[in-house]
Order: structure tokens, then C-alpha cells, then sequence
């Protein structure tokens, strides 16, 4: 292999790296500074609306891993009672699937992304853990009317000059 | 004198910086000069195919994301391709763009990470990678609004995505648009002309045309080698019959020839994008499918052209709501058989590059 | 687009040259004898007009009575493709040809299926595990294994 | 800067005491001084390239990270320090020892200042030639007492390459030794009236290369070359070993920063600023360089580098040598900018002509 360019081609690319020496660097300075998330992030920990949650279990049936839990008892009015509804948050992959199906908007995908726990059994959340918190805010996946209430999402894409 | 000497065995993997994973070669050294190389797979061996036997149809979608972790949009679609084909599902033309447009995402975000490590194994101590990545970045952010989620997106569903883009999305399409053909100039004033990169990787791993096609080598391997196929072309799915772009091939098949193939389909990608959200039409984006689909009872071949090469889904069904057989066919297992031919007779350092020419993902290769 | 060729319209020229190769065609696909598969496999290779040249994929598919191997054969030159069968009845020792030696493509998907449905291939340069370690009981994909 | 000027004034050096107290008070100087800027270097050098990376490197460790280098080597030093249980325990524990002591030696012949250095021996460029390549000895111990195939190819590019270059490097010396009609460092840099890389391009080019290989910089990292061979010679290497190759490494640089600096860029002279400061201007100049190579282009392959340093140094290294003499010879000393401007244009037509004729090593070996 010769050398074609007479190092005209190694030039280049350190003329480029150069000029990025004063691009401004796109690093995040993650625990000061941070990022909005998407309006429709999957983020961690299902929220569960005990109001809304009838117990048909269409979400335990749609995960594709089973980590819903459902037990229900027939109520005096012949509806079903949730006596226990345990996520295993351990094992979602937050695929979304079960907030897709719930055809009582009772479910929702997590908004936070911060809860990671020290113990895999602290991520088994069970009827109180999973309820709406001020630190456990509802995600606008699948649910129109919270993603339109929620703020817009930095985009690193925002950072470029575009070239006219 | 002569001096006795004997080939030594060396293991590169299953830990090694640069086998992009958990893959692992065993080389017989003569010196420094590829004697024999023998591929180790299975370190990440899950078995999806297995698990996927017990799944819905719909729960398998998040599955195939974590096939090729970095092209999960062009898995989501392969496999409900193959899906809607085994149950004859019609999709709404909305939904068949955006599809494309995701597809077209996805493939240029994998091409930067596949060019973006080759580069890094040639020894671009890290420089172009991370200028891949910032774009790559860009691309997720795209994602992310769409579907919530960086890496596993799970958006196609079976008869159409799962959800309509958000108003802010094209617009912010647009720009990403506008502004990534300079940046893939910039990868080429980086290095494409570099002389070291030109001695590293041009005439190394050659793949000949006819050994790329009997090996069934796919993707830009193939394309590499000079072959002109493509199934976005040859077998257009979706809605690519519509759209124009072109194919580019190399012409030796050497490493230098797949980097620049890569690079070249980001281009046309970019192009197709750019069509694609023109044609945009308004309307549905899903197709009401029932929650537990029986297709009937048959069997059906999906494949699409994804980043890596012709990925496939062989479907069977026994008209119950799991399938009965699921089969991937991974690009880069299949693309692996290769390597030994393109690898012997070469040094060390050229192992690392030739691998990673190939552009793999162990994800996908042990499935 | 890829003309997909009916497995009936193959099966009249394949018989024509080797005849009691076929088992049985359908529109979709074509199913060979195991015996012959070799010779038939040659002949859709070599054939002009057929050059079937790039193996796409190959499957095997567990039916509890018998194993099915799938072929899914494209030609890059004419851009037409066929789906070509065979089936194994032997479920202690199944026994196959390799197609190795036509299209090399053939190797790892060949190991992967000796690997995970136990169907051996009579000619294969390197018929070893693939995925799973040397001495693993069993065959994953089968129906049977749990 | 007076503590440089003290001691030749008031006591003569050949007087035991003055001299015993020069040598020390030098060595404590020279030992701050070198573990001082190794920490500066490692800080900006990981600054840099992050600037170079579009990211911001890091900037935790006290205000603008600037104790990040502390912080590392607190870090390295807590760690576990591990013994191969088949490696060569002597050889193992000796390499580090060997491998840093020349490249602090080095220091006892550059001028800090007019007179400043800890011996201003006659021979002193080739001290600096012979000590340096002394390094190389520690490195080859580390890869065999290592005892892993990876360290002991790494060591053995390493003896490779630095027998090739260890030739061009010397040669491209002399060039610099006719002009300055001396081998005394001091000197040296007292004859440079006009920065000898003016007189000099091609030698300074030649030496620049060099002299990467010979401390194992991008391109010439063959040795550590991450993506190929892991870590190299140092792989097994961890704790307070593993930060005396550490060092070694950034010593190294600083030598030679310190020397291009004192042969080519003029030492420690220079209008308006102490000459100190001129001095470590100059060298942090040339790491600057050094590391801005090293984060744009790709590493060779191990026959590349070879052929670079046979076919292309060598030859060049030897006309410059020639071109050098008839100069020195032939013209007077009045026509320096002719000069000047003849020694540029002969360093672009030989750069020209190499480019067209020789070709950079041989590619597939036939097994």
C-alpha cells in the first residue's frame, strides 16, 4: 500500500479534530444538569390507579413475562375486589405492552428513571407501592391526555446550527 | 541454523475490547501471521427461539428487540412482516412510512456504531467513535419521543407501530436530516483519505464475490464483495417499491470496501428518509387486531434488508396464539462463516479489523 | 420483486431429471425425499435458468412424527426463490445430507440445528455444538425437551 | 529563576562540596519537576482528548479535575497488587524498576536554562540516544515475566520496533549535530540562533516519528494496542507496577517533548519570557502535538510500521544526513534563509517521491 495523499488525508482529519477543539462539548453533567425525559418514556415502576383498576388482569395476561400478579375476590356488588397486585419490577422489561392493554387506563408507565434499590427484593412492589406519588409521576405512554401535560423533551439535535 | 519453531494458540475473547461482545476466537499464531482461526460462539446464548414458543404473538415483539441491540427497529419489523404475512394483516399506509422511516433510522444509527468500532479497532483511539455516537445520540433522542424508550423500542406491533409520532417529531426529523449528510462528510474528511487507515484496511480480508455469495454472506458483506443486493430492492417490502435510492457497492470486497459501503448507505438512507417524510400520508397508523391473534394454520418467511444483512422470521403456526416454531435468521451468524476465509494468512492486528469489518452483534449471533 | 416459484411448477422439472425425488408439492413449497436431497440440491444449484446460488436460510421444525428442514433458496442472479423440504422420520438418530459442500453458507445454520433439534448431517466438515457446550443432554428446540 | 543561576557563579562545580550540592539539590529539582509535569501531562492529555472528543473529560476531582491525576494514582495505588503465579517473579517485579529508570535519566542532560542541567556532558545527545533506548530492556522483562501470550507479543513489537527506529532516530540527530558542531545539549541550544526545525524540516519530521515509535505513541502503539492486543506488555500489570509503567509512559513523552524541544524548537531560548517558561512552553507544544495525533489517526499494523521505519525513515534520515554535511560545508553561513527555504523545498520533494515509490509492507502471507 502506498502512500497515496502524501499525508494530505492525515492532515485533514487532524485539521477536523482541531476544529472541534472549540465545538462545545455535548457531555451532560448528569447530577446537575439533566435532560427531560421524553413525554412517552417508559421509565421505571408501573403506576397503578386503585380507582380506575377493575381486575380484569388483561395487563398480567399481555406481559410477556409475568411479572404482574393479580388476586381478586368477587365483591358484594359482583365486582371484582383487588386484594393483591404485585409487580416484580425486577424482572419488567418495560416493554409497555401491559399499559397498552389496560382497557381502563389504570396503568401507566413511570415518568422517573432514578429508583434503582439496593436489594432485588425492594423492587417487588405491591398495592401501596404502586400508587400515584409525588415522586412517582405517570408517563404519557399510551395515555394521550398526560403526555399533552407533560414537558418537551431536550434534544441533542437541538444543539446544531443548521446549515441553510 | 534453522530454528525450531511451532504456531501457538492464542484465545482473543471472550473478554477482548474488540470482539464487540462476548465472542471469541481461537487463533493458531505463526509469529504474528493467522495460521487458523476458529470461531467460539454461545456465550450469549439465551435462547429466544425456545422462549418464543410460549409467547403471543405480541409478546414476542419485545423479544426480537433484543436480538440486534442496536437495530431493534429493523427486528420489530421483520418479525411483524413475517407475522402479518402468516396471518394476512393489512397495514395502514401510515404506518407503512413510518415504518420505513424507522427502519431507515435504525439502519443508520447501527452503520455508525458497526463503522464507529471498525474505526476504533483500527486504533482511532476513540475519536470516531464517540463522533458516531453523539449522531447515534441524536438518532435515540428520535426514538425516544417516539416510543419512550432508548434501546428497546418495541413500536412496530403487529399490523401497524404501536403509536402515532408526536407533532414535534417531524420537525425535529427535519433538522436531524438537514444536518447529518455535513456530519457524514465530516466522517469522511476524518479518515476516509487517511493513509494509515488506507494501509490498514484496503486489499485486507478480501471476501471474493462468488465465496461472498456461497457463504450466503448478506448486508454490506455482500455489498462489499460487489454484489448488488438488496432486498429492499430485489423483494421491496413495505412501502421501499415507492421510494429511490441506490445501492452502493464496492468493488474488491476488502475491509476498506464494507466501511465505505456503510458509510455510502447512511447517505441513502438519509435520502430515503428524506422521501419518505414527504410522502408522509395522514390516517390510521394500527390496524384493530385481536389482543390473542390464532393466525391460521401455515407457516411464513419474513425478511427484510436490516443493517447487518437479510434478517428473517420462519413462522410457524398451529393456529394457536403462540407460535409454533420461531426461526431467526441472523445476518452476522451466517456473515461469521466468512471469517475464517477473509482471516487466514493475515496478522494479528488485521484479525481485529477484518472481525470488525463484518460488524457484528453477538446478541444476534447467539440468539 | 422476488419471484417466489410454486413448489408444483419445480416439482414437474426435478421429477423430469430425478424421478422419485419429489414427495410432494404444494403451491408454496416443495418436499423432497431425504435420499435424493442431495441430488436435488445439485440440481437446482447447477441448473441454468434455476441457479439457485444463495441458501437464505435453513430451519428445522419439530412435528413430533417427523423433523422438517426447511431450505429457503434464493437466486441472486434471476432473483426468484423457492422453499424446498425434507423430512427426517428417524427421532433417536435423525440423519441428513449436508449441503455444505454446495452452499458453505450452509455450516453454522447446519451446527446450529445438529446443536439445538439433534439432527445430524452426513458430510459436514465440522459437526460440532455450536451454541451450547460440548456434552449438553438433550436438544432445546425439540418439542419434547422441556 | 535565580536558583539556576546560583551555583555556577558562586561555587565552582569542580569543588566536592559545590558539587555534591549541585547534584542533589538537581536530582530533588528534577525528580519534582518530571513527577510534576507527568501529572500536568496526564491531566491535560486526558482534558484534551476529551476536548478532541467533543466531551469534557474529566473535570470531578477538585475544581476543573485538576486533581484527577492525584486521584488516579491514589486509585492505582490501593489496588491489588498481582503476581502471575507462572510468571518470572524477578523479571516481573525488576521490569517497572528498569523500564523507569532511563526514562528519568534522560533529565540529567536537558537544559532547563542557560547552564541548568544536572551534567552538561559533551556527549550529551548521545547519552540521551543510548539511555532511551535502554527503556525498551524493562518493557521486553515485563512481557516475559508476564508470562501471557499477549504481553509477549506486545514485548516483542516492542524490541522490534524500537531496534528499527532507535536508527532513524540517531541519524536524524546528526543533521542536527553538523549544524550546532556540537553534541552538548547546551550547546545546542546555544547555536540555535533560528530554531533549527527551520534548518532542519525534514529532520525534525524524521525525529518527530521517531521518536513516537520509540515511546510508543499513536501511531506507532503497537505494543499496548488496545484493540488488538489488550493491553500488551503491561496486561498483567496492577497496583503500584502498573503505575511506575504508567509513569514510564508520560516520562517518556516529557523526555521526549523535552528533547524535540531542546534540538528543533530552540530550548530554553526565546524572546521576553523568563526561559523557563519558554522551555516548558515549547514542550507542552509539542505533547500537545503528540497527543493530537494520537487522538485523530489509526495505529499501523506491526510489518507497516517496520517498513515504514527500513524503507521510508532510513533513506530519508540518511540524505538528510548528507544534505546536512554538504550544507554545513559548502555554503557560508551568511546565506541562511536561502538555506532555509532550500532544506523545505528538498524535505516536500522527498516526501513526494517517497509517497510515490515505496510501498508500506506486505500484505497476506500464504500458510
Amino acid at each position: 500500500m502506498k502512500f497515496e495523499h502524501y499525508g494530505i488525508g492525515v492532515a485533514k482529519g487532524m485539521a477536523l479534530t482541531f476544529k472541534h477543539l472549540f465545538r462545545k462539548p455535548i457531555t451532560t453533567q448528569y447530577p446537575e444538569e439533566r435532560l427531560t425525559v421524553s413525554r412517552r418514556t417508559r421509565g421505571n415502576e408501573l403506576v397503578w390507579d386503585k380507582e380506575r383498576c377493575t381486575g380484569c388482569a388483561t395487563c398480567a395476561k399481555s406481559c410477556p413475562e409475568g411479572c404482574i400478579e393479580i388476586i381478586t375476590s368477587t365483591g358484594e356488588e359482583n365486582n371484582y375486589i383487588v386484594d393483591k397486585f404485585e409487580v416484580d419490577m425486577g424482572r419488567c422489561i418495560f416493554c409497555g405492552l401491559c399499559v397498552e392493554a389496560c382497557p381502563f387506563e389504570a396503568l401507566f408507565m413511570g415518568y422517573a428513571y432514578e429508583r434503582a434499590r439496593y436489594r432485588r427484593q425492594e423492587l417487588v412492589m405491591d398495592k401501596e407501592g404502586l400508587l400515584l406519588s409525588g415522586e412517582r409521576q405517570p408517563s404519557g405512554y399510551a395515555r394521550p391526555k398526560i403526555e399533552a401535560g407533560l414537558p418537551r423533551q431536550t434534544l441533542l439535535l437541538d444543539r446544531d446550527k443548521v446549515k441553510k | 541454523m534453522a530454528l525450531k519453531t511451532e504456531p501457538f494458540v492464542i484465545n482473543v475473547g471472550p473478554q477482548h475490547p474488540s470482539t464487540h461482545g462476548v465472542f471469541r476466537m481461537r487463533l493458531t499464531l505463526d509469529g504474528e501471521v493467522i495460521v487458523d482461526v476458529e470461531p467460539v460462539l454461545g456465550y450469549l446464548h439465551r435462547g429466544i427461539e425456545k422462549l418464543a414458543e410460549g409467547r403471543t404473538y405480541t409478546q414476542n415483539i419485545p423479544f426480537t428487540d433484543r436480538l440486534d441491540y442496536l437495530a431493534s427497529m429493523s427486528n420489530n419489523l421483520a418479525y411483524v412482516l413475517a407475522v402479518e404475512k402468516l396471518a394476512g394483516i393489512p397495514v395502514p399506509e401510515r404506518a407503512e412510512y413510518l415504518r420505513v422511516i424507522m427502519a431507515e433510522l435504525q439502519r443508520i444509527a447501527s452503520h455508525l456504531v458497526g463503522v464507529g468500532a471498525f474505526l476504533n479497532d483500527c486504533g482511532a483511539f476513540m475519536t470516531p467513535l464517540l463522533y458516531m455516537f453523539r449522531e447515534r445520540e441524536k438518532i435515540l433522542d428520535l426514538f425516544e419521543m417516539v416510543c419512550g424508550q432508548r434501546l428497546t423500542y418495541n413500536y412496530m406491533r403487529i399490523g401497524g407501530v404501536s403509536h402515532d409520532i408526536p407533532a414535534e417529531f417531524l420537525p425535529a426529523l427535519d433538522r436531524f436530516v438537514t444536518t447529518m449528510p455535513g456530519f457524514i462528510d465530516e466522517y469522511d474528511q476524518l479518515l476516509a483519505e487517511n493513509e494509515i487507515l488506507l494501509a490498514r484496511a484496503k486489499g485486507v480480508g478480501i471476501l471474493p464475490e462468488e465465496l461472498a455469495i456461497n457463504i450466503s454472506a448478506s448486508g454490506p458483506v455482500l455489498r462489499g464483495s460487489g454484489v448488488r443486493w438488496d432486498i429492499r430492492k430485489a423483494d421491496p417490502y413495505s412501502v421501499y417499491d415507492r421510494l429511490e435510492f441506490d445501492i452502493p457497492t464496492g468493488s474488491v470486497g476488502d475491509c476498506y470496501d464494507r466501511y465505505w459501503v456503510r458509510i455510502q448507505e447512511m447517505r441513502q438512507s438519509v435520502r430515503i428518509i428524506r422521501q419518505a417524510v414527504e410522502q408522509l400520508p395522514p390516517g390510521e397508523v394500527r390496524t384493530e387486531v385481536p389482543h390473542l391473534l390464532h393466525p391460521p394454520e401455515g407457516e411464513a418467511y419474513g425478511h427484510i434488508e436490516a443493517p447487518k444483512g437479510e434478517l428473517g422470521f420462519y413462522l410457524v403456526s398451529d393456529n394457536s396464539i403462540a407460535p409454533y416454531r420461531f426461526h431467526v435468521r441472523a445476518p452476522t451468524l451466517i456473515n461469521l462463516t466468512a471469517l475464517r476465509d477473509m482471516m487466514i494468512g493475515w496478522k494479528v492486528a488485521d484479525a481485529v479489523i477484518i472481525f470488525g469489518s463484518i460488524d457484528i452483534c453477538l446478541a444476534e449471533v447467539d440468539r | 420483486m422476488t419471484l417466489a416459484f410454486s413448489g408444483e411448477e419445480i416439482a414437474s422439472q426435478v421429477e423430469e431429471q430425478l424421478p422419485g425425488s419429489i414427495v410432494d408439492s404444494s403451491q408454496d413449497s416443495l418436499v423432497v425425499n431425504s435420499e435424493s436431497w442431495l441430488a436435488v440440491a445439485t440440481f437446482l444449484k447447477d441448473t441454468p435458468g434455476l441457479d439457485f446460488d444463495y441458501l437464505t436460510s435453513i430451519t428445522a421444525v419439530d412435528y413430533y412424527d417427523y423433523f422438517e428442514m426447511v431450505y429457503q433458496l434464493t437466486s441472486l442472479k434471476h432473483n426468484h426463490s423457492l422453499v424446498v423440504k425434507t423430512r427426517c422420520y428417524e427421532r433417536e438418530k435423525p440423519k441428513l445430507p449436508s449441503v455444505v459442500s454446495l452452499w458453505r453458507g450452509a455450516d453454522f445454520q447446519e451446527r446450529e440445528i445438529y446443536d439445538l433439534m439433534g439432527i445430524s448431517f452426513d458430510g459436514h466438515p465440522n459437526l460440532k455444538r455450536i451454541f451450547l457446550w460440548q456434552g449438553f443432554q438433550g436438544h432445546p428446540l425439540r418439542k419434547d425437551y422441556l | 529563576m535565580a536558583i539556576f543561576n546560583y551555583y555556577p557563579q558562586t561555587l565552582s562545580p569542580d569543588w566536592p562540596g559545590g558539587y555534591w550540592l549541585h547534584w542533589g539539590v538537581f536530582v530533588v529539582i528534577i525528580m519534582a519537576f518530571v513527577l510534576a509535569m507527568v501529572m500536568g501531562f496526564i491531566y491535560l492529555e486526558r482534558r484534551g482528548i476529551g476536548r478532541f472528543q467533543v466531551r469534557l473529560g474529566p473535570n470531578r476531582a477538585g475544581p476543573l479535575g485538576i486533581l484527577q491525576p492525584v486521584a488516579d494514582a491514589i486509585k492505582v495505588l490501593i489496588k491489588e497488587d498481582i503476581i502471575p503465579a507462572k510468571g518470572d517473579k524477578w523479571v516481573y517485579w525488576l521490569a517497572p524498576v528498569v523500564a523507569f529508570v532511563p526514562a528519568l535519566m534522560i533529565f540529567a542532560v536537558v537544559p532547563f536554562h542557560d547552564g541548568a542541567l544536572l551534567v552538561d556532558l559533551n556527549i550529551g545527545i548521545l547519552y540521551v540516544v543510548a539511555v532511551s533506548s535502554v527503556g525498551v530492556v524493562g518493557i521486553f522483562m515485563a512481557g516475559w515475566g508476564s508470562n501471557n501470550k499477549y504481553s509477549l507479543i506486545g514485548a516483542m513489537r516492542a524490541v522490534a520496533q524500537m531496534v528499527s527506529y532507535e536508527i532513524p532516530l540517531a541519524l536524524s540527530i546528526i543533521g542536527v549535530v553538523l549544524i550546532a558542531g556540537s553534541l552538548s545539549m547546551n550547546s545546542i541550544v546555544e547555536a540555535q540562533d533560528i530554531p533549527f526545525i527551520l534548518l532542519q524540516p525534514l529532520g525534525f519530521i524524521i525525529y518527530f516519528l521517531a521518536a513516537c515509535a520509540e515511546i510508543n505513541r499513536t501511531p506507532f502503539d503497537l505494543l499496548e494496542a488496545e484493540s488488538e492486543i489488550v493491553a500488551g506488555f503491561h496486561i498483567e500489570y496492577s497496583g503500584m507496577k502498573f503505575a511506575m509503567f504508567y509513569l514510564v509512559e508520560y516520562c517518556e513523552v516529557l523526555a521526549i517533548s523535552a528533547i524535540i524541544t531542546t534540538l528543533f524548537l530552540g530550548g530554553w531560548r526565546g524572546p521576553l519570557l523568563p526561559p523557563f517558561l519558554w522551555f516548558l512552553i515549547k514542550v507542552f507544544g509539542v505533547f500537545f502535538l503528540i497527543f493530537w495525533v494520537r487522538s485523530t489517526i489509526p495505529r499501523l499494523r506491526i510489518d507497516q510500521v517496520m517498513a515504514f521505519a527500513w524503507k521510508c525513515l532510513l533513506p530519508l534520515a540518511l540524505i538528510n544526513m548528507v544534505i546536512t554535511g554538504i550544507e554545513v560545508i559548502a555554503l557560508p553561513p551568511a546565506l541562511l534563509w536561502t538555506v532555509i527555504f532550500l532544506n523545505l523545498g528538498i524535505m516536500v520533494v522527498l516526501v513526494v517521491l517517497w509517497s510515490k515509490f515505496f510501498r508500506l509492507g506486505g500484505g497476506r502471507v500464504e500458510v
